[in-house]
């Protein structure tokens, strides 16, 4: 088993920058070499060694010990598994490609910003910005699946591309800003102002939004085929809704003032 | 202290000296005759090395406001070259827009010790003199952009003389702290602030109804007069536009026996044959070049890969900002003076027109004859980073290399150009012509570009290898002012650099006419307008440039 | 060299000949609907006039029922199979056929059931009848389209995969006493070929009873009566007909691979001869050119020999 | 003007001409009358006038822990303090381009996040500049080109109180240099939210005003419904707005369509926090809109305390916008992080910068507290090192951005620097580094 077990010493007082610890860049070295590397801490940097005990581990992912201040997690994973026992900070699965990411507890903002492909997976809530744009890119995630067990922050799925995220729980306020495609699914309650500016793709939700952005008409109700469809062919949007994705769903469409296309399907 | 370089083959075609073993001595920061031996001296071993003065580059865009807008664009390419910084360097990185202090880094590696912006905006002028201040290791200068600018547009249509317009570059050269004039798109920028989207050399601008050959010559005269040293230097009408051949061509013939430098004339050498409408025109251009000794040019090359294009050309760049690789763009109108566009580009091998401007820019280096008036850019970062120039130069140097790249590009292009049956190769002192001499000898540098008495100290020991793009890649050794900055291409040192800036005298009546110019049209006072000399590099102050009698 | 001994089952010749078989390029599709029927009609619209490539441009049939359990959406469903002669052919002709007949029938939806080789599109070619207003999902790991229409909404897989392995034109004859006893055969046959998954019988009820030759004496016709198996041409043509058979009706076969031509036309031969000469089956021969122009041979003997040895 | 000339308690001098630091406009037409250490303004809005006004008091003396120190000691102090922290958090960076370009020397050595007090309206500019981009125009082009000028939120003459003055002049006279060169005198001005300001409808007397009243949070739907109307889209159909808004709205964009150079300004600090940027990228949607067929440019307002200069020397700097951190041979620019608010919250160290006004320092307890600010500022907690330090256009010369990221300004100094610059102070605590300046 070439994959290492990193449990923290104690708990971090400055920010730790986890994305160079990835298992392709782990493969094929030992534990005094992990030990040996440097990660930027606070502004300066930290041998990992002095942060993490580092054992072997008992399969090829890569396991941390979480942190609320262990930022970019899984940033620019490709291939391979890595797992977090805890929380971690920001930026957690940016920019990943491929490969799996799980979070057994909370996961801070940023969470899969610019994604393209893999699975995240959090099992307890996670922060602001959720597969939002990465800074200064036009677009944010763009493939891939994000599950969250928990509820979310504010701007979930700002700019989406592509792909999937899940919510168990609610959702804060603007999510779906400037939306372009993919689907949203929120099993909890859609927080205010979402929608805006928002052009093409699905919000999935059970419960009709208290306030959505400006923008929207109500198509009225429908027996979708799609979600039927769906219910079968995408096994975690059927986990996540059970038996509340029969087909039926009232169909929210907009956002108009941006000529959008889009669409809030709230399900019954 | 001395230093004695000895034992490298010396190229330095200012002094008519060709691959000759012998040394170089330096006292103070500037190449001494040499005294022959005795006293303490410090000797470096050049032995299997060529000796060159340190690189000179005319044209590329390393500071200022557009130059600040492209790295806002470009923060993956940002991310993609990061910059470690430890003692030498302060930090920053990036490729198509580094930051200042990998501008500077990344230049001195190569053996560079002097770059010139090439658009610096009036309005503007100010910023891009605290960006230079702050790029280690190089001297810089920037060339003022007129010709857009209202108040010329005005002299020039409400008939004032040629004192009055001589007078009025004059104070803004001097008010700028630059060291030659630029002209952008003569009148087109001017034109695209009324809606105009097109302006030709000899259709008249909207509102001042002036053609950009009246704009053109009226500069001409006047840095001429003045005795501005670097003749103007153009970035004509029409930039890539195909066709616009010949519009490059009436241009040179336009020049009424005036000197012209024709900038990143490559954009500019573009026919309309064949079925993509799309041809080169590089055959008539350098045939042209060939037979106009007052003509120079610059090349412009475009290299493939990620960049991000930043010009005063905003009539132009407003038409290219659909084909922006990623899909997002700035433009701005400026202050009375310019405009600027800023346009991420990524240069394919696998697009006919890409591929094409590639073969046009190598075919345009390789039949233009005289090395003296072509000048080695990529337009920074417009045709490609600077960081390419070993790999251009290879290009250049070796034919194999090149024919090996040709054979990579789009199929289509590669049967449009005759890049193949170009049999020449530059031999290492065109090479020290087009890196060295020559920008020296037209920006009127008299202490730099050669390795004669009296020069400045900027020296180069490159070890002669025959993969040339990795030996220009990483000199052995790059002295800045005598002083040691890169080893093995390493930077080892930072110094401060200078700016070159003229000073030509203007009548006092043309700061009065200013004020109020200031006052009531622009709602900015001239005197805050005007950069002083204090301003310059930390309280240093210009390097001025002797104007030509 | 003694002359091969006859192969006889039941009662029934089965004649030393062989099917001749093309490539075909094919595809499976499935469409499912709010009930059996409307499935059903959508399916059989979209199989209807696809007899023969040479004039219908493809070959399609039902494959098979699919109960709704099994379907994409849940819904009852129908498999689809349908061949033509080049993959060029079958990427115009499916969506085509798609658009016309399914996009068109209630309740429809249209799915792919095969993955795999050159993409045929689906939605990807539908997708403009919702004249912008249309959507897709990226969903599982495939594309879909939901095209807005009048009763709802139209939704199709992007894509559907394809086959160049695919082989139309297995065949076999039925050389029957009487006319009722060719047509109980054939029946028979189609019926035990229904269960055979991967192959159709594209002509009317799975039968065709104008099996033709190779060319005409009139210019520009490219298949015409097969007078050798025509019983009242006996006397005036060359005949393959012995004298006690009155009639012949053939069963044409497209499978998305050899193995699955050959495995339909065992099935239906074993079900011709399970009637025996008794039900008035005198022979099972099949159709060729001589061999020279199709690669697939599938040779009456090699395939029931195993039911022979019984 | 060099501090030499000050004359001691003797007939005030009259200086003219003097450059504005602090609003962003970049006013450089300020005249003030000074005498010893009092500097009274004559001629500037009342901000600046405020801002500018000193009295007769001497310059304090740094302290640290509360108790008066040398420079030496405070600066010295200060690199213990910053040597020790991990995760400093450098805040306010209200200073000229010479004390931020200290600041960041400051930042490369000993590591630290940096962000601008200002910058919350940058930040959602940059949300569209950064992603899509824009078309803007300088303040001297919409002087002179702007023949439609739409506003949307706030009266801005609220933070910028000579804004219309500057780039809406109304011609005087005929020919000559006067603005506007280039659009008729009478010039169209729109507001899209309050109504204008009295002080306003006065600076902009001679031009055709209009408005569309809306209450605040309204006012990013309209600029979305304009953008759409101009994108050819039946807004009617979408009728989100009370009253006539609607229809003027589509007015409106017949009127921008005819329009030869409109121009759309906004101040993002002064709006809905959660609307600004959407209102930045409705108004580049409706230049780009325009472009094909006529002229518009954006004109965003801000530059607060030189907070443009900041960013763009960051760029320059370190290739990354503010709200990034600069330390061990890195800079990593993360938003979420690096904001002030929340590098605080991980932050054990504050320094606040703050020389052109008293804006005390955020709350902060984790840690130790440096601030190299205005003499005047009064602090909830006193700081464990203060530096007051003068003012870029009061106390020193120095350099500062205008609000259109374009021009740059030369501050004077205008008494006897008592006080040390920004810059001077941070380049003190630098020389403990082993750096020097």
């Amino acid at each position: 088993m070439s994959g290492f077990r990193l449990t923290l010493k104690a708990p971090l007082s400055a920010r730790v920058d986890a994305s160079s610890l990835l298992p392709e860049a782990l493969a094929g070295v030992s534990a005094a070499d992990v030990a040996a590397l440097t990660v930027p801490f606070g502004t300066g940097v930290a041998l990992v060694g002095d942060l993490f005990e580092i054992t072997a581990g008992s399969d090829e992912a890569v396991v941390f010990s979480g942190d609320p201040r262990l930022d970019y997690v899984g940033s620019g994973l490709a291939a391979g598994e890595i797992r977090v026992e805890g929380s971690v900070g920001v930026a957690a699965g940016a920019g990943m490609s491929g490969g799996r990411l799980v979070i057994s507890r909370d996961a801070g903002d940023g969470l899969a910003a610019g994604l393209t492909g893999g699975r995240i997976e959090v099992f307890g809530s996670a922060g602001k910005n959720v597969g939002g744009p990465r800074p200064g890119e036009r677009q944010g995630m763009r493939g891939g699946v994000v599950s969250i067990a928990g509820r979310v922050g504010d701007g979930l799925g700002a700019r989406l591309r592509g792909g999937l995220i899940l919510v168990g729980g609610d959702a804060g306020a603007g999510a779906a800003d400037g939306l372009l495609a993919g689907t949203l699914a929120v099993a909890g309650r859609l927080g205010p102002g979402a929608g805006r500016g928002m052009k093409r793709g699905s919000i999935l939700v059970t419960t009709a939004p208290e306030a959505l952005a400006t923008g929207f008409a109500e198509a009225g109700p429908q027996d979708f085929v799609a979600l039927k469809l769906l219910a079968r062919r995408v096994p975690e949007l059927a986990a996540l809704f059970g038996g509340t994705l029969s087909g039926r769903a009232v169909r929210l469409v907009g956002n108009r003032l941006a000529g959008g296309e889009g669409e809030i399907l709230v399900l019954s | 202290m001395r230093t004695r370089v000895t034992g490298g083959r010396v190229f330095d075609p200012a002094n008519g000296i060709i691959d000759q073993v012998r040394d170089v001595v330096i006292e103070d920061g500037r190449i001494i005759a040499d005294p022959g031996p005795g006293g303490s001296e410090e000797v470096v071993n050049a032995s299997g090395c060529i000796v060159l003065a340190g690189g000179i580059d005319l044209h590329s865009h390393i500071a200022g406001g557009k130059v600040n807008l492209g790295r806002l664009l470009m923060n993956e390419d940002r991310a993609l070259f990061p910059e470690p910084f430890g003692d030498f360097c302060g930090c920053g990185g990036g490729r198509a827009a580094p930051t200042t202090h990998a501008t500077g880094c990344r230049y001195s590696q190569m053996g560079y010790t002097a770059v010139f912006e090439p658009a610096v905006v009036g309005a503007n002028a100010r910023h891009a003199h605290l960006e230079m201040a702050d790029i280690p290791n190089i001297d810089t200068g920037g060339f003022l952009v007129l010709g857009n600018d209202d108040f010329l547009l005005r002299l020039i249509a409400m008939g004032e003389g040629q004192q009055a317009i001589n007078d009025y570059v004059a104070w803004m050269l001097k008010a700028t702290q630059s060291c030659a004039i630029k002209i952008v798109n003569p009148g087109g920028i001017n034109a695209f602030k009324f809606n105009g989207r097109n302006l030709d050399l000899d259709e008249a601008g909207p509102f001042y109804e002036l053609t950009p050959r009246r704009i053109l010559n009226t500069l001409q005269r006047a840095v001429t007069e003045l005795g501005v040293p670097h003749p103007i230097h153009l970035h004509g009408c029409n930039l890539g536009i195909p066709g616009n051949v010949k519009t490059t061509l009436a241009t040179m013939g336009a020049t009424e026996g005036f000197p012209l430098h024709l900038t990143h004339i490559q954009f500019h050498s573009y026919g309309t044959e064949g079925d993509r409408h799309f041809s080169s025109g590089a055959a008539e251009i350098a045939e042209a070049v060939n037979a106009m000794p007052h003509i120079s040019v610059d090349v412009g090359q475009i290299m493939f890969g990620q960049t991000v294009t930043a010009s005063a050309d905003l009539m132009s760049q407003y038409r290219n900002h659909n084909i922006a690789d990623p899909k997002k763009w700035i433009g701005m109108d400026i202050e009375m003076d310019a405009a600027c566009g800023v346009v991420p580009f990524n240069y394919r091998d696998t697009s006919f027109v890409n591929a094409l401007q590639w073969a046009i820019g190598l075919e345009l280096f390789l039949l233009i004859e005289d090395p003296w008036r072509v000048y080695l850019t990529t337009d920074h970062p417009n045709g490609g980073p600077f960081t390419s120039y070993p790999h251009l130069i290879r290009l250049l140097m070796d034919k194999p290399f090149r024919d090996h790249h040709l054979r990579q590009i789009h199929k289509a292009a590669r049967s449009h150009t005759r890049l193949e049956s170009i049999s020449r190769e530059y031999t290492l002192e065109e090479i020290a012509v087009v890196t060295r001499a020559a920008p020296a000898r037209t920006l009127g540098l008299k202490d730099r570009g050669h390795l004669g008495p009296g020069a400045r100290a900027d020296v180069v020991l490159y070890e002669d290898q025959p993969d040339r793009e990795t030996m220009f890649a990483h000199p052995r050794i790059v002295m800045k002012d005598g002083e040691v900055v890169v080893v093995n291409g390493e930077i080892v040192a930072l110094t401060e650099g200078r700016t070159y800036a003229v000073h030509p005298p203007s009548d006092p009546l043309m700061d009065k006419r200013l004020e109020r110019w200031f006052d009531e049209a622009v709602g900015l006072k001239s005197s805050h307008y005007q950069i002083a000399d204090g301003e310059i590099r930390g309280g240093q102050g210009p390097e001025i440039v002797e104007l030509k009698p | 060299m003694s002359a091969p001994a006859p192969l006889l089952i039941n009662g029934v010749e089965i004649r030393d000949s062989f099917a001749e078989a093309f490539p075909m390029a094919g595809t499976r599709l499935i469409i499912t609907a709010d009930t059996p029927r409307w499935a059903h009609t959508a399916a059989a619209s979209l199989t209807g006039f696809a007899t023969s490539v040479i004039g219908c441009g493809c070959e399609a049939a039902i494959e098979r029922e699919i109960p709704a359990d099994e379907t994409p959406d849940g819904r009852p469903g129908y498999a689809v199979l349908i061949f033509a002669m080049s993959l060029k052919d079958l990427k115009k002709i499916v969506p085509l056929r798609a658009g016309q007949c399914v996009l068109t029938s209630p309740t429809s939806a249209l799915y792919s059931g095969l993955e795999g080789g050159s993409a045929v599109p689906l939605g990807k070619a539908l997708r403009y009848f919702g004249d912008g207003h249309q959507m897709s999902k990226n969903l599982g790991g495939s594309r879909i389209w939901r095209i807005p229409v009048m009763e709802g909404e139209f939704v199709c897989d992007e894509i559907v995969g394809s086959t160049t392995a695919a082989v139309g034109g297995g065949n076999f004859l039925i050389l029957a006493r009487s006319r009722p006893a060719a047509l109980a055969a054939a029946e028979a046959a189609v019926a035990a070929m229904g269960q055979v998954r991967g192959a159709i019988m594209p002509f009317p009820g799975g039968v065709v009873r104008s099996g033709s030759k190779v060319g005409s004496k009139y210019a520009g016709l490219i298949a015409s009566s097969n007078d050798a198996y025509c019983p009242t041409l006996r006397g005036i043509a060359k005949t393959a007909l012995p004298a006690e058979v009155e009639s012949v009706l053939e069963i044409v076969i497209d499978g998305l691979s050899e193995g699955e031509v050959a495995d339909s036309m065992r099935a239906g031969i074993t079900a011709v001869c399970g009637l025996g000469a008794a039900g008035g089956v005198v022979a099972v021969d099949a159709g060729n050119y001589g061999g020279n122009l199709g690669p697939f041979h599938f040779k009456l003997h090699e395939l029931m020999a195993q039911e022979a040895g019984r | 003007m060099s501090s030499g000339e000050t004359t001691e308690a003797g007939a005030p001098r009259i200086v003219r001409d003097v450059v504005c630091g602090f609003c962003g406009l970049g006013c450089d037409d300020i005249e003030v009358a000074v005498a010893g250490r009092v500097v009274t303004p004559r001629k500037a809005c009342a901000d600046a006038a405020r801002l500018l006004a000193r009295g007769d008091a001497p310059a304090p003396s740094p302290r640290v822990n509360g108790a008066p120190a040398s420079f030496a000691e405070a600066a010295s102090a200060a690199a213990v303090h910053l040597k020790a922290a991990r995760s400093s958090v450098f805040s306010g960076l209200g200073a000229d381009l010479e004390g931020h370009r200290r600041l960041y020397d400051i930042a490369m050595v000993a590591g630290a996040s940096i962000d601008h007090s200002a910058s919350g309206g940058l930040f959602a500019n940059l949300d569209r500049l950064a992603r899509r981009g824009w078309i803007a125009a300088t303040l001297a082009e919409v002087r002179n080109r702007c023949d439609l000028l739409v506003v949307f939120g706030d009266d801005p003459a609220a933070s910028f109180g000579r804004l219309f003055e500057r780039i809406m002049p109304v011609r005087k006279g005929e020919g000559g240099d006067a603005a506007p060169l280039f659009a008729p005198s009478g010039r169209r001005v729109v507001m899209i939210g309050t109504p204008f300001s009295d002080a306003s409808r006065k600076a902009l007397a001679g031009h055709e005003l209009s408005e569309i009243l809306l209450p605040p949070e309204q006012v990013a739907t309209a600029a979305a419904l304009l953008a759409s109307a101009l994108a050819g889209r039946d807004i009617g159909a979408v009728d989100v707005l009370p009253g006539t808004a609607g229809a003027s709205l589509a007015e409106l964009a017949d009127l921008l369509r005819a329009a030869r150079y409109s121009v759309f300004t906004w101040n993002a600090a002064t709006l809905p926090q959660a609307d600004a940027a959407a209102v930045a990228g409705s108004a580049s949607e409706a230049v780009d809109l325009l472009s094909p067929t006529t002229r518009a440019a954006v004109l965003p307002l801000g530059g607060r305390d030189n907070v443009t200069g900041a960013h763009q020397l960051a760029l320059w700097r370190f290739g990354y916008p503010l709200r990034t951190a600069i330390g061990a041979g890195t800079a990593r620019h993360a938003p979420d992080l690096y904001a002030t608010a929340a590098a605080l919250k991980d932050g054990d160290l504050l320094l606040h910068a703050s020389a052109f006004r008293p804006d005390p320092p955020p709350e902060f307890s984790a840690g130790p507290v440096i601030a190299l600010a205005h003499p005047d500022t009064s602090f909830a907690r006193e700081p464990d090192v203060f530096i007051p330090v003068g003012t870029p256009g009061v106390d020193h010369p120095g350099h500062v951005f205008r609000m259109d990221s374009v021009v740059c300004l030369p501050l004077q100094g205008l008494r006897s620097a008592e006080l040390p610059s920004l810059a001077e102070a941070a380049s003190a605590i630098l020389a403990n580094f082993g750096r020097g300046a």
